[in-house]
This record gives structure tokens, C-alpha cells and sequence, in this order.
């Protein structure tokens, strides 16, 4: 048995999502979002760095009735229940944008650039969206 | 002549040719991603600032509420789509793609 | 006031599409006239009738169809960019059809606006 | 080396899928498998038969195709971007086909490397 | 016959396109001069501004064999045929690249942004690709 | 870890994102639109100088050919698609779309 898991924690990759679009412009980070619900059910080692604009894909607030969008805010709210809890944040990005994790929907751990930086260095796959 | 930009000054370098090339008193319309430009207190509030002296800027309001912004910079007025056509009746339009 | 459309990007990956709808409807709701939307570059994707988005979203192509069949907006897709593209005749949503850049550069020119939407 | 390739923009409009290719072939030359390539976003669009560039011009789509008849590539289109663009099982190519995300995820978790192109 | 010619000229429209984009990583700027060769046959009154990266189209020296594009910096050459002679480029974007018009393939009329900015504002249609 | 920029650094800030996660040693390679930041003598130049002090940089000649860009940076390296594959044999790949 111990062996067994050895064996498949061999298999578990350490893959990680950078959302860096703003939402609703465009739609990678939506369909990024799409992709990370899919993989988050393989039991891989998942994690989602929010750099440059794709902090604004956490913003509070967002009402989208007006552009005739989905929009997905509420989304990033339910990866808890699919076992993905590592969502980092770039305090640079956060800065510059004049915000606070206050404003974001979810909790975040808030890093620098240099820590996320040596988060990416460990992974097997990174994707960005 | 009324200058729209729809994409966010911190990605592209859109906003910042756009003013180069901005005449006293033309319209500047900021959409979709470009919003995120006139949001209150980020670091290109000053930038804003500086064009208001000249210009009158404008950010689509379905837009900015689709992004959860919901203070925009001092002097900024916000429009909907038929105050977009509004401005587009009042001038040629110039987009900034 | 007569005013033309230009649309330089394909359905959903891009706002364009629905921003370029929306002031389409605002126009039109307006008094103006929406006399063609002229599709370029990806663009020409706006009217593939193959289109089949979630139940619970907007299915864009339609939306051209209807904005051509209840105010007679001219939905065009370059020919040169829809070839590139594998947009042809066959999968033309109904009001939509294929054309060649003059048909633009009439458009640009008997308008009073020519509004570009794009990324 | 086994090596996968996402491609995430469509032919012709960016680079991504000339450079994606190019280095496809670079890497079957020098011996690795290309496990598969896989296509979102608009990268779908790579696939459609109905492509009809310049005599003159590269046909994406034909390249693809052969790069799956020759070294047995997977040319992979997501279900939800195809739908969304117009891609279905009647516009495919030879060699590609649809299937969900979790072949994606497959193909990261059985590669070597996964290499990104898009925009 | 003057008449005539004055109501023909009412029809000509001033009409700019402004490059933006670099050559090849992405069609705009080709399918921005497809269409600009077709717009010529028209008779309008025709102008070209090279902004920011769209002045790279008329780089010296461009050899797209390796990446398996086709070339079209020597269509710009041809335009003069076509009469479409207003060929501006803007000077600030020029330096910032650090290239002068010695780097061009063309003749352009080398302009301050405000210049160009003021030529914008004659215009009746504009279109950025 | 590979980094690759596809974008010009003049229109997007992919490259001044990339370089705040970039670790020392990690090569950083251009391609595509990427390639305009190497051109010798621009206005990133200083910035390209400074990377490479302390990570390998490369840029891909096809994309530098293409671009008519003849003379790079001191120090980058170029190199062809078969290069660009090496790089991807000896590290994991981050592309900064």
C-alpha cells in the first residue's frame, strides 16, 4: 500500500495556472478558468498565480448584466470545493492597480514577485492564460 | 474627433499613444478593458489628471460595473451605450485598437 | 445620421463582437441608421451559423441574423479574410454575406460615421 | 522526449501557429515525440477544412493534417472552444478531432514538457 | 464640367489608416494594406500613419523565409503607383526604436505626434489596423 | 525554468513582468513580436543589459530575419527552432503569452 501511493504521488505533476488577462476583454481568462475546473478533478498538484491584470478577475462587485456577459467572479468562490486552494497573488500587481485584497472574492495569499518566482521553478507545467 | 480605448493601460501601450496624438478639447472614451484606466487611486491617476485639463473624458458605465469599478477618477463622467452614439452623432471617431 | 461598422475580431474571444452589438441596438433605438457591420481580419467569424455556444450564453452569430432581418443591417464578411479563415457561403448565418473590400470602402464612404471595434 | 504543444490562437490573425509548427517539426527531426497538439481559444480554428488561403500562401490546416499523417500527432480541438467558434466533427481536417479538457490534462501529465503558443 | 467636378470632389473623403502593429506576429498590418490597395482604386484621398510598432512594416531587410510567411514590406514600394503618396511616420516612435528613415524601405514624411495628431482631426473616416 | 516573450516590448508588458520572476541563471528567449526587444540600440536596451547579468538571453534568428533586425544587443544569443527545442530539452518552459 505505501508503496502503491508512492507510485502515484510519482504521477502527481505540480501544474500552474498564471491568470494575467483582465475579465470580460477578452476571454482567456474565463476559459482559463474553464480549464482549471477540468483539471482540478485529475488530483494533480494545482495551483493559480493572479499577476499583472488577471488580479482583476478577483475584483468585488463585478455585474456584468450590462455587457450581456456571464460573468464568473462567483467561480473562483467554489475552486475550494474542488480541492484547489493555492490562488497566489502578485503584490506588485495589486499595488499598482490600487487595490487591496480587500477587494477580491476570494482569499488570496499575497506574495512577491520573487516568491512566485520560485513557486514557478518547482512546477512540472505552467499555462498561461 | 472622439478617441475611444478599449484596452487596459497596464497591458497595452494604447493610452499612451492615444494622448500623444490628442488635439485640446477632443472627447476620449475609454471602453471595455480600457476602463480600467479611469478607476479612482491606481497609478495612472495622475495621468488622467493631466488630460482632464485639456480633454473631456468619458468611461462606459456597463463596462465599468462589469469590472467591479465602482469610483472613478474626479472629473471623469460616465455614459451608457446611448450616450456613446451620443458622442459618436457630435464627432468623427477615432479608435484606438 | 448614417452609420457604418467595422468589426475586427471573432465572437467571444474577443468584447469587440458585443460591444460593436450593443452600440449597433443604441443606434438604432436612437433614430440612426446602422446602414452595414463590416467583418475583417478574425471578424469574419462573427457569422458562421455552425456556432453553438452554452445554452445559458448569447449565441453571437444569431444575434447579427436578427439585427439583420428586423432593421435590415447588412451583416458583410470580407471575402479575402473569410477565406483565410474557412468561412465560405455554406455556413453563412441567414443575413449575412461575403463580399470584397470595395463593398467597405463604399460603406466608408457613403456614411456619415464608420465606428471600428476590434482588440 | 515527449513533448506536447498547446496552441491558443487561430491561424493566419498571430504568429503562434507558424511558430507551433515550426517547432514541431524541429523537434520530431531531432527524435522526441510530439505527443499531441492541443487547441484553445481560438487556436481551434486551426483545424477547419474549409480554409482557403492564397495559392501562394501556407494552408495551416493541410499542415497540421500532415503533421498527423506522418508522425502520428494528435491535433486536439477542446468541445467548449470549438462549439463556441463554429469547429465541428463536419469542418475537421483529416487527422484532428474533438475531445474535452481532460485529454489536455493528460497530455500534461504524461509529457516531459508542455510548451504554450498563443498571443 | 466644373460642376461636375466640384460634386465629384464632395464625394472624396479624406480616409487615414494608422499602422499599429508589427509586421508578421500578428495580420493586421498585411491585411491593413490589402485593404489599403483596394481603397486606392477609389479615388479617395488616402493617407498611411506608422505609429508606435507599425513603423517595423517598413523596416530595411526583412526576410521572412525562415519563418514561412510571406513577405510584404516591398509592397509598400508599390504604393507610389497606386497614387497613394501620404505616407507619414511618427517621429517619436521612430527614435524610441532607434531607427531613422535611413532604415525604411519608403519615402515617408517623418512628423511630430502633434502634427499627426492635427491631420487626424481633417479626417472622415479613420481606420487603425 | 525557460522563459520565452512573444510580444514586442514596446506594445505590451510582458517583458517587464516577465523579468520581476525571473530567477538568476534561468534563460530568457524572444520569438516572434518578442524579438524587437534585442534589436541593438532601442530604447530597452539598458533593460536587456541588465538581464543579462544575471540570466543567459536568446533570441530566435527566423524571427530576427524576418523582423530585418541585423544587429542584436551584446551578449544575446540567437538561435534557430532547433535551438529553441534544446532549450525546452534541458528546462521546464514558462511562456509568457
Amino acid at each position: 500500500m505505501a508503496n502503491m501511493e508512492l507510485e502515484e504521488n510519482a504521477n502527481v505533476k505540480k501544474i500552474m495556472h498564471v491568470l494575467r488577462h483582465a475579465p470580460h476583454g477578452t476571454i482567456y481568462t474565463y476559459e482559463g478558468l474553464e480549464m482549471i475546473l477540468i483539471m482540478a478533478a485529475y488530483e494533480q498538484d494545482l495551483s493559480l498565480a493572479f499577476i499583472g491584470d488577471g488580479i482583476y478577475a478577483l475584483k468585488k462587485n463585478q455585474d456584468t448584466a450590462g455587457i450581456g456577459i456571464k460573468g464568473f467572479a462567483r467561480t473562483f468562490m467554489a475552486l475550494d470545493g474542488y480541492d484547489v486552494e493555492k490562488l497566489y497573488v502578485d503584490q506588485h500587481s495589486l499595488e499598482e492597480r490600487g487595490l487591496t485584497v480587500e477587494d477580491l472574492v476570494v482569499d488570496v495569499e499575497v506574495m512577491s514577485s520573487a516568491e512566485i518566482g520560485r513557486l514557478m521553478k518547482e512546477q512540472d507545467v505552467i499555462i498561461h492564460h | 474627433m472622439l478617441h475611444t480605448i478599449n484596452k487596459s493601460p497596464f497591458a497595452s501601450d494604447s493610452l499612451e499613444t492615444c494622448i500623444r496624438f490628442l488635439e485640446p478639447g477632443d472627447p476620449v472614451l475609454f471602453i471595455e478593458d480600457g476602463v480600467y484606466a479611469v478607476q479612482a487611486a491606481n497609478s495612472f491617476s495622475p495621468l488622467i489628471e493631466i488630460i482632464l485639463k485639456s480633454n473631456p473624458v468619458f468611461a462606459l458605465q456597463p463596462d465599468l460595473d462589469a469590472r467591479g469599478i465602482t469610483l472613478v477618477d474626479n472629473g471623469v463622467k460616465t455614459l451608457d451605450y446611448e450616450g456613446f452614439v451620443g458622442l459618436v452623432e457630435e464627432h468623427q471617431v477615432n479608435s484606438w485598437l | 445620421m448614417k452609420i457604418g461598422i467595422l468589426l475586427k475580431e471573432g465572437p467571444y474571444n474577443h468584447q469587440a463582437s458585443d460591444t460593436a452589438w450593443k452600440f449597433a441596438e443604441a443606434a438604432i433605438k436612437m433614430g440612426h441608421t446602422v446602414d452595414a457591420v463590416f467583418l475583417y481580419n478574425d471578424g469574419v467569424s462573427n457569422v458562421t451559423k455552425l456556432m453553438d455556444p452554452p445554452q445559458d450564453d448569447r449565441n453571437i452569430a444569431h444575434r447579427w441574423s436578427e439585427l439583420s432581418k428586423q432593421h435590415g443591417v447588412e451583416i458583410l464578411a470580407c471575402i479575402a479574410a473569410s477565406k483565410r479563415r474557412g468561412i465560405n457561403d455554406d455556413v453563412l448565418i441567414e443575413g449575412g454575406s461575403i463580399t470584397g473590400l470595395g463593398t467597405l470602402t463604399d460603406i466608408a464612404i457613403r456614411n456619415d460615421r464608420l465606428v471600428t471595434f476590434g482588440d
